[in-house]
């Protein structure tokens, strides 16, 4: 029961089209999509988890691909992985933050492999990319059986490891709005040992007139920090203004404790990464 | 069509030999490369992905192998420690670094290390100090405290790109 | 250009730092770890391990994982009890009952206690079949907290103690109520912890066992760094001569100590061998390591207090200790007497009591760990003049200074009758204050202070005594049979005149083969490329004696002691042959290059190879009585002068090698987040053989004190839970995390060791002494929190910031 | 673990005891039951799967009924074994109010062992909290349904 490090018998199958993997997807029960598997292997590792069926992603190109609608805004292919986050001139270009975060998520091996959609529909409230897709105001595409739909992060992430994509669905695309003019990003985090996991993040997005916030590591999904972006709707994005629209956000907050950061701690973190991740937001946008 | 199945005959070339074997779903690629074929260079250190001992170039690009299962890497080009000394035997320059500066104890860490080094010189012939230290993020080293592998590595770039 | 490091004009390998001869197969992926190794029909063993801190095992159903495809058998706890005895126990009777078996027998105490084996032909259909078997279990209540352990209402975990107490002891020297009479302040401290982690090496615990039936013989292929103590117990166990138990060891990824105590899976690997005739094979994972394997020891001291003059003169000090070994002793209650080699610290305190005692908990057994015991106590030591300095507002650096043994003191004897062999500690301690730019710490206080960070600065030293007395396990039971220490080495000249050496030691990483050729080559005189020195220990070779493996902080002194032994030996008989051959005297003859010449006409020369030959394939014309075999085996044994039981005197190591740790670090005060901006350690060690090697350990000791002091904990939950069961939560620091470090060596010979060297390898505790000294020192300015743990998360700074004064509400100064 | 909480409904204290005192109905608040099944008044099985991500946790879950004052209180030990955690939770639901409302006060004490109990300290409180929140839904969901 403890004994780690092998994996329960599982069947395989490495689809050639998107099309055929939800098939796959919806046939089998028990069936997963395997993306990168940086998680999902691991958890499998430990038979914390045993898939029956893995439908691998990895020769489906089309969900490999960064692009840039017509609004300009961006269109990451679930399989993208965090390294090409890192190298991506249209992501550098669209929303920079993107690639700054990257080139921090775990280390180089994980982010040669990790993509995009595993992160997301792995849903760990200590994730880098939900509470930062969820401020930038991304859409999720979803291909089920009944075919496409897009979804907000708010109707995306429903709980710890469970997000809108039911069994039998895929992910195939997280679409970010471009960076308008006035606009940046910033997000902040307290990490185990430098890039290592978060113990509080706070992920914010700033436009003229408006702050979005969004916060990791404190619920099961990523906290929309509502009643500060009410207060900082508007106001100038001073210190000053910035730690009195914080100031007790902690007290509204049900973090979990764990063995690094008592709940109570994690609190106070989360205020202090929020204030930081506001005004280093601001300072961009000014920029 | 792709039906499931729970073995795969895969091919993959690994150090310039081209393998192709049956195997388990669920067999992880560290353990077809040590056990089904004995490139026992590959290290295991962890459950987690996190000790990087496993760590191997796939196509190119350095991947902890323990975190990968065997079926996936199939087509895949693989390099592992043992196929980084040249067919005669002569050492790469961060090979050679390595002992020079004292950069291994136990030499537990060692292939995961070399590989992840090598990948990053590879990419980046002249790193910074700290674009060293974010490319063995990844990689554990219980005996050195890293200093001499980040002196090493460094060594063995300023050789590599020495006119 | 040349990346080799710089070999100097020198007569001597010794002292030099020539490149590694292990590093060729190492950076090639050619080194043969245990896990390497295959053979044929071999099966693989998984251990099915207890999910429960504490429970009774009612059953263990095997019926249906003995039906699964590819299982060759299992081993259960009911088997291991009629077919082994419990281990030997150190600990005298009442703790000394506890019976300590390959597998939980009855009742499981620790979650990962090993309760079934399965054996099955690959991994994974072992890891299957180790499903389908069915343990029922009666959950008990756990006990985790040692200070609780003892009270009457805790559930007893060996009910054949009858106590929760395995061994406790008082020690008590020099006149401790004069000396509080004396003072002019006593400051008191309530409680201090020293944390639970070890250096999880990263290659795991692992043996390929064959049993052969005809000789009743197990060949074991294992990683154990300690093989003389672990046949010590195997045999008795398994009721067996040591001669069937053949031990062998190639490459090993780091032990740090948590390698010694791998004898209960041993065993069951060889029940296995021979239950089910076949080769097995045994890697622990990650997971299983944290869970069960060698704890170090977390300890507590309480109600410390300390005598002290106005000057800061410290005259003693007197506390309890109280010891968690976890749920076994596998190797305690050694850690009981272990400390006692640095009782004072490196301090001139001359009164000390420590009432000792050690209880049983239902986590993971303690082992020993890099710095075993004595790191605890030098913490305490440490913390002590940290604390007193703060509190009577003294310079830490000047209260070092005041209170160390002074040079012309050395040799000097503790308190407690060790022996302090050399060393200048106020020079050392001059030395690595220049080497971080201590004059500059005021203006870096006032920049970091300027960027609304708290900068802190402190020193830690630390002693590494090395070679130990094992009579100092008579502290604890005055009826064990064991003292002194013992190491071999054998050096023959082979026929084609090729110099092979065979340690008993069994290195992880330090670089035997390395030394030990350097040595050889100055005494045999020939280049260190001509002498081979094999891989590892082999019980085989008849090189090795009881004592023998590597541990303890002492190759330097015990391995080339009895390298140089050999070596001499060697030569000597090959002066002996060339004088015999070129009839002079063996006086008249010199050995270097590869050749035995003559003093007085070099041209007259023998190379090595005919000296081989001679003695080994054509040898009809010597002289009936020539006696030379070319082949000499020498055993290092260290004196000692029997210890005095009564009042607990006496010395119990041979060398004290000791290090000075700097450490500048900056704290968030809104985070209590904190980073190690700037490092230093200067090391002396007496002679070194190889500098670079010296280094390597110094600095990998440092890792694994920065590692402990901010990230590594293994954490229990009140049900036993381990929270942080592997690199996921248990975070090792990595190559980002490593602050910039400059380091430093003095030599300072020994006079009791044969090269003039020490052993080393184990002082890098003192940079948790020295990231505790900071962190108290960065929190002065804001409310003056005094650090109470060896272990300062992130949130346990924040918490000191938060309510300073809870964090010194235990601290008092009572003047007379 | 302990984790406590309130909820108030807008139903009678007898519709809410009705519910919660019959096993069938407790099974059917609670998300992800596969399969359920009365041993006797006393004690009952539910094949459970905890809806995750990662390929959902199953676990056979044995309830016993420990105490009960009807319209007041009811207390109940359930005790799971799945992949990799064995749980043993007491749980304990306290009713008040008046006519048609109900304030329900309720508390639980999670004890884990296994994987889940080491590596997953971080997830299981929001866990808990997701799986309570489901039940309370549709619990409040039956309630407004009519009678």
């Amino acid at each position: 029961m403890i004994k780690r490090m092998l994996l329960r018998e599982v069947e395989y199958a490495r689809p050639e089209s998107v099309e055929e993997a939800v098939r796959l997807l919806g046939a089998h029960d028990g069936a997963r999509a395997l993306a990168g598997g940086q998680t999902l292997v691991n958890v499998m590792k430990a038979r914390a988890a045993s898939p029956e069926v893995l439908v691998d992603l990895a020769d489906l190109d089309e969900l490999r691909t960064i692009g840039r609608a017509a609004d300009g805004a961006l269109e990451l292919g679930a399989m993208v992985t965090y390294s090409e986050l890192v190298r991506s001139p249209d992501v550098t270009a669209a929303r920079p933050l993107l690639a700054e975060v990257a080139a921090t998520i775990a280390d180089r091996q994980v982010q040669n492999r990790g993509t995009v959609g595993g992160n997301v529909c792995v849903n760990d409230p200590t994730n880098h990319l939900p509470p930062l897709f969820a401020a930038m105001g991304a859409t999720f595409t979803i291909l089920g059986p009944g075919g496409e739909r897009s979804v907000t992060a708010e109707e995306f992430f429903l709980g710890v490891y469970m997000t809108a994509v039911s069994e039998g669905d895929l992910l195939t695309r997280v679409t970010i709005p471009a960076l308008a003019a006035g606009s940046a990003d910033a997000m902040e985090g307290i990490t185990l040992g430098v890039h290592g996991t978060y113990l509080a993040s706070a992920a914010v997005a700033v436009s003229p007139g408006a702050v979005r916030i969004a916060l990791g590591c404190v619920a099961g999904v990523p906290e929309r920090a509502t009643a500060v972006e009410q207060r900082l709707a508007g106001a100038e994005l001073t210190p000053e203004n910035v730690r009195a629209a914080v100031a007790g956000l902690g007290d509204t907050l049900d973090p979990p404790s764990d063995v690094h950061a008592p709940a109570d701690y994690r609190r106070r973190l989360t205020e202090v990464v929020c204030e930081r991740a506001v005004l280093a937001a601001a300072t961009r946008a000014k920029g | 069509m792709s039906e499931p199945s729970d073995s795969r005959t895969i091919s993959v070339e690994i150090n310039g030999t081209t393998f192709e074997r049956e195997v388990a779903a669920r067999r992880l690629l560290v353990h077809f490369i040590r056990d089904d074929l004995d490139l026992t260079g590959t290290h295991i250190g962890c459950d987690t992905g996190n000790c990087g001992a496993c760590t191997v170039q796939l196509d190119g690009l350095a991947v902890k192998s323990c975190m990968m299962l065997a079926v996936q890497a199939d087509g895949a080009s693989i390099r592992t420690v043992e196929g980084l000394a040249s067919d005669d035997g002569e050492l790469t320059p961060l090979q050679r670094a390595f002992t020079a500066h004292h950069a291994l104890q136990c030499g537990y860490c060692t292939p995961g290390m070399l590989m992840s080094a090598t990948t990053l010189l590879e990419q980046n012939p002249r790193p910074s100090e700290h674009e060293v230290r974010a490319a063995l993020q990844g990689n554990i080293c219980r005996c050195t405290g890293y200093w001499n592998i980040i002196e090493a590595v460094q060594a063995a770039a300023e050789e590599v790109s020495a006119p | 250009m040349s990346v080799a490091p710089e070999v100097t004009e020198s007569s001597t390998y010794v002292g030099q730092s020539i490149p590694r001869k292990e590093d060729g197969r190492l950076t090639q992926g050619q080194g043969v770890f245990v896990d390497d190794m295959k053979r044929h029909n071999m099966g693989y063993i998984h251990f099915v391990r207890s999910p429960y801190a504490h429970a009774r095992i009612v059953s263990v159903d095997v019926t249906a994982a003995l039906e699964a495809p590819g299982v060759f058998g299992t081993l259960t706890g009911d088997e291991v009890a009629i077919l082994t005895e419990p281990f030997f126990q150190i600990a005298p009777a009442p703790g000394g009952n506890i019976k300590d078996y390959a597998l939980a027998v009855g009742r499981a105490r620790f979650v990962g206690d090993p309760v079934a084996a399965v054996v099955a032909s690959t991994r994974e259909l072992a890891r299957d079949a180790s499903e389908l078997i069915e343990i029922e279990y009666d959950v008990l209540e756990p006990v985790v907290d040692a200070r609780t352990a003892t009270d009457p209402r805790t559930p007893l975990i060996h009910e054949e103690v009858g106590s929760n107490e395995s061994w406790s002891g008082t020690y008590d020297w020099g006149d401790v109520d004069g000396a509080f009479a004396e003072a002019d302040h006593v400051v008191s401290i309530g409680e201090l912890h020293f944390d639970r982690f070890n250096s999880t090496p990263l290659e795991l615990d692992a043996a390929l066992v064959e049993y052969n039936r005809g000789t009743g013989q197990w060949t074991i292929h294992c990683n154990n760094q300690f093989p003389g103590f672990a046949v010590i117990m195997m045999g008795p166990s398994i009721g067996v001569g040591l001669d069937k138990l053949r031990m062998v060891t190639q490459d090993i990824g780091g032990g740090f100590g948590n390698k010694i105590t791998s004898h209960p899976q041993l065993v069951a690997c060889c029940l296995l061998a021979r239950k089910l005739n076949r080769p097995v094979q045994w890697t622990e994972t990650r997971t299983d390591f944290h869970q069960s394997m060698s704890h170090g020891n977390e300890r507590w001291f309480q109600d410390v207090e300390v005598a002290v003059k106005s000057d800061g003169t410290m005259l003693g000090f007197r506390c309890k200790a109280l010891d968690d070994a976890g749920a076994y002793l596998r190797y305690e209650p050694l850690g009981g007497a272990i400390w006692v080699q640095v009782a004072p610290g490196m301090y001139g305190w001359r009164n000390i009591r420590v009432e000792y005692s050690q209880v049983v908990t239902n986590k993971a057994p303690v082992s020993p760990n890099r710095g075993y015991s004595r790191m605890q106590h030098l913490w305490l030591c440490e913390r002590i003049v940290d604390i007193v300095a703060h509190e009577l507002e003294l310079d830490p650096i000047a209260v070092r200074k005041l209170n160390y043994v002074q040079p012309e003191q050395m040799p000097y004897e503790t308190p407690s009758g060790c022996v302090y062999d050399s060393g200048d500690y106020p020079r050392a301690l001059d030395s690595v204050l220049e080497l971080i730019g201590y004059e500059g710490i005021e203006a870096r206080r006032a920049d970091a202070k300027a960027r609304g960070k708290l900068l802190g600065f402190g020193i830690g030293s630390t002693l590494d005594s090395g070679t130990n007395n094992f009579a100092q396990s008579t502290y604890l039971n005055p009826d064990l049979q064991f003292s002194g220490n013992s190491e071999v080495a054998t050096v023959k000249l082979d026929i084609f005149g090729e110099v092979v050496v065979t340690l008993g030691t069994t290195p992880q990483g330090q670089g035997h083969e390395t030394t030990t050729s350097q040595v050889v080559a100055d005494i045999v005189g020939c280049s260190t490329d001509a002498v081979t020195v094999r891989v590892g220990h082999d019980s085989y070779w008849n090189s090795h004696a009881g004592f023998s493996g590597t541990y303890a902080s002492q190759f330097a002194v015990s391995g080339l002691g009895a390298v140089k032994g050999a070596a001499d030996g060697l030569a000597a008989q090959m002066r002996q042959l060339a004088a015999l051959v070129l009839g002079a005297q063996p006086e008249d003859i010199e050995l270097g290059g590869g050749f035995a010449k003559l003093r007085a006409n070099p041209e007259v020369a023998l190379p090595f190879m005919a000296l081989g030959a001679i003695v080994n394939v054509n040898n009809a014309n010597l002289p009936e009585d020539f006696d030379a075999t070319m082949n000499v085996r020498h055993v290092y044994r260290p004196h000692f002068e029997p210890l005095d039981l009564e009042r607990k005197f006496g010395n119990l190591t041979l060398t004290y090698a000791m290090q000075i740790h700097a450490c500048v670090l900056e704290i968030d005060p809104e985070t209590g987040v904190y980073e190690v901006v700037d490092y230093a350690v200067i090391d002396d060690c007496g002679n070194r053989i190889n500098p670079q090697i010296v280094e390597g350990q110094v600095m990998g000791a440092t890792a694994h004190a920065l590692g402990a002091a901010t990230w590594e904990t293994f954490a229990y939950d009140e049900e036993g839970n381990l929270l942080t069961p592997n690199f996921y939560d248990y975070h090792v620091p990595h190559a980002l995390d490593m602050p910039p470090l400059k380091t430093g060596a003095i030599e300072s010979p020994s006079p009791f060791s044969a090269l003039g060297t020490k052993g080393m390898g184990e002082g890098g505790g003192a940079g948790i002494h020295a990231v505790c000294a900071a962190l108290q020192d960065a929190l002065r300015s804001v409310g003056g929190g005094i650090v109470h743990d060896s272990h300062n998360p992130y949130h346990r700074v924040f918490a000191m910031l938060q309510d300073p004064a809870a964090a010194r509400a235990d601290v008092k100064v009572e003047n007379a | 673990m302990n984790v406590e909480g309130t909820r108030e409904f807008d139903a009678s204290r007898e519709r809410v005891w009705a519910i919660i005192s019959d096993p069938a109905g407790m099974a059917g608040l609670m998300p992800g039951v596969d399969g359920f099944e009365i041993i006797d008044p006393t004690h009952w099985r539910a094949k459970v799967k905890v809806p995750l991500g990662l390929g959902g946790l199953k676990m056979t879950m044995d309830f016993e009924q420990l105490e009960e004052r009807p319209l007041e209180f009811a207390s109940m030990r359930g005790k799971g074994k799945g992949m990799g955690a064995m749980m043993d939770m007491t749980t304990s639901f306290t009713l008040s109010g008046e006519g048609d409302h109900t304030h329900m006060a309720w508390e639980a004490d999670v004890k884990l062992a296994g994987v889940l109990a080491s590596m997953g300290q971080r997830v299981l409180q929001p866990i808990i909290n997701q799986q309570v929140e489901g039940i309370m839904s549709a619990l409040e969901q039956q309630l407004a349904s009519p009678a």
